[in-house]
């Protein structure tokens, strides 16, 4: 028995690249990883937005309708719908001048019951040292 | 000579923009360039927006990205698909994509 | 009414880049304009055949059909590109030629306009 | 002797992080350490089978031949990206898997070391 | 009879994107052009390399010995053998502190007789006034 | 924690390097990284070459883009890809790509 914790640190713009939407399919794979585990054995993503990286986290994002595909604002909503635990850096939301209610913080609308949480760096820095492994996308 | 320029990055690479000259100079943001019209990082706008006063933002990439043609910076111009088109054919003789 | 060429390089998924050049070519064409589009690089696997629709990515395959069939769109990938990636002749989605990247510099000899778009 | 797990997004062509990628795995494997090699987006290319080679694109195909015979070396790739890219499982190269998402992680949970390359 | 003149502005670095390359062998890939073009007719293209760009012309890339690919010295070689007019940015050679010689200014070696020339920025810009379309890669 | 970090990229990304921290730091300059122990912009090295003592750089990598090992910073170590699996396995405990 025993659990892998996992980070996920998105730090790059949404779209330009595929990398923040593959940190947060991955993540959202961690879902469905016990298949291949013994009994108790699990992994346990711990997501966070850092940098440009906050900017996947906007409301309101019109990908759909433009270019016909999912956008960030829905993964990041179905992350939150699976009880993932999301950390976003308030020092880079507060650099780019946003207030939290232009940011996905909860998945109400689609039934979640976890909200993500605006945390120092300090806390995120925090999260860096507890997990067994880092990934930066 | 009549330029347009196609931003569609977010990271203003001086060595390229910040030299180029033109007669008549264009700045349509795209893609990742879209930011630039509408984020102020630590309350400044990007310097980009200083660089001419033809400035365009393509509308359906701001919205891809949760920005607002209402949050866009007053100097920059909201255009669609079908604009950019007239701007390149119109407007510019030379079209570059950075 | 006047002839844009546009070459491009960028992924086919991820990047939005290549969904530009479709988008673009498809105004362009709906105001009566000629349009060659050129793809090399990673763009190559825009001419593939049998790319599947997901959600999550773009899937351009309908709006190059309605291109193709207005008589004003040309688009032709770069062959070498495509067999680098294990992608070969009779893989090529209908409408495409595969030719070398001289076919790009003459479609730009006698365009109006060229639009590059370089990187990923 | 350790396990590496390796997630790679990069181009097959171009960016030579996939490069990368395979080298370091080469470079563990002949130190005795078992390696887990997971692709996705782009870098699902590095599994289709068929790649030509020129002498401008890397061609890594030599080497994962070899790395699958020692015994100390996995890889699979990303399903849904391949399909999406209109590459299907009878194309695959041998050796390779083709699973979901929750295999990555499923090998990093045993892994002594997790190396994600990200970005293009 | 006309010439189309093209400008290849090279400002990538090469190797992490495929852009520096496809921009010297689209470039030289003018050789062949006349096959589809009326007798008379050509392009002409000239191959510029600014920025980070300039670091495409550093001598002794070992690319071929390392990954097995063709080095951008290879193709820049090539270039000048085929008589294409090439110009290097002197501002930002003496920016990143590269001598001449460091450079690929001939190629001698295996047979060509035309030189690279390194120019201030101007020179470049004037080239960029007088061509028919302008390529960033 | 003991943070091994390969750089591959040459632009200082200060949001994100800037601000990592840990009690063993060690930065592996891979790919585009390697410029950054041989090329100084306008006279200065890097100021990457200031954040650790644990400096290293990949040869295979630096000698495909025509630097040599000569020119390297004083401060940065080279080394093959045989030197970086164990620097992962027996200095590291997590690595990260950037």
């Amino acid at each position: 028995m025993a659990i892998t914790k996992l980070a996920f640190i998105v730090r790059s713009l949404p779209y330009k690249t595929e990398a923040s939407r593959l940190a947060l399919t991955h993540a959202i794979a961690s879902q469905t990883v016990e298949i291949y585990l013994e009994d108790g054995d699990n992994v346990e993503p711990v997501l966070c937005y850092i940098g440009d990286g906050v900017l996947n986290c906007l409301k309101n994002q019109q990908a759909g309708k433009h270019y016909g595909i999912t956008s960030l604002e829905q993964h990041a909503k179905n992350s939150l719908l699976l009880d993932l635990k999301v950390m976003i850096c308030k020092e880079d939301v507060d650099k780019f001048g946003l207030k939290e209610d232009q940011l996905v913080m909860d998945a109400e609308d689609i039934g979640g019951e976890t909200n993500a949480q605006l945390v120092p760096y300090s806390e995120i820095q925090k999260v860096m040292e507890e997990v067994d492994h880092l990934q930066f996308f | 000579m009549k330029l347009g320029v196609l931003l569609s990055d977010h990271k203003t690479d001086s060595d390229v923009l910040g030299r180029l000259t033109a007669e008549k100079l264009g700045i349509i943001l795209v893609g990742n360039g879209t930011y630039l019209a509408t984020i102020k990082e630590n309350g400044k706008a990007s310097p980009i927006l200083d660089k001419t006063s033809n400035l365009y933002v393509l509308v359906e990439d701001l919205e891809s990205r949760g920005l607002s043609a209402a949050n866009v910076d007053s100097r920059v111009k909201p255009v669609t698909y079908s604009d950019v088109v007239d701007l390149i054919f119109n407007d510019y003789e030379k079209i570059i994509w950075l | 009414m006047g002839k844009l060429t546009i070459g491009c390089f960028s992924s086919l998924v991820g990047s939005l880049s290549l969904d530009f050049a479709v988008k673009l070519s498809e105004a362009a064409v709906k105001k009566g304009h000629d349009v060659d589009l050129w793809v090399s690089s990673n763009a190559t696997m825009l001419s593939k055949k049998g790319q599947k629709p997901f959600k999550d990515y773009s899937h351009l395959a309908k709006t190059l059909t309605e291109l193709f069939a207005s008589g004003k769109f040309k688009a032709v990938a770069c062959e070498a590109c495509a067999e680098a990636r294990g992608y070969h002749k009779d893989d090529t989605m209908e409408g495409w030629g595969r030719r070398s990247m001289d076919w790009y510099l003459a479609s730009a000899f006698s365009a109006d306009r060229v639009l590059l778009i370089g990187g990923d």
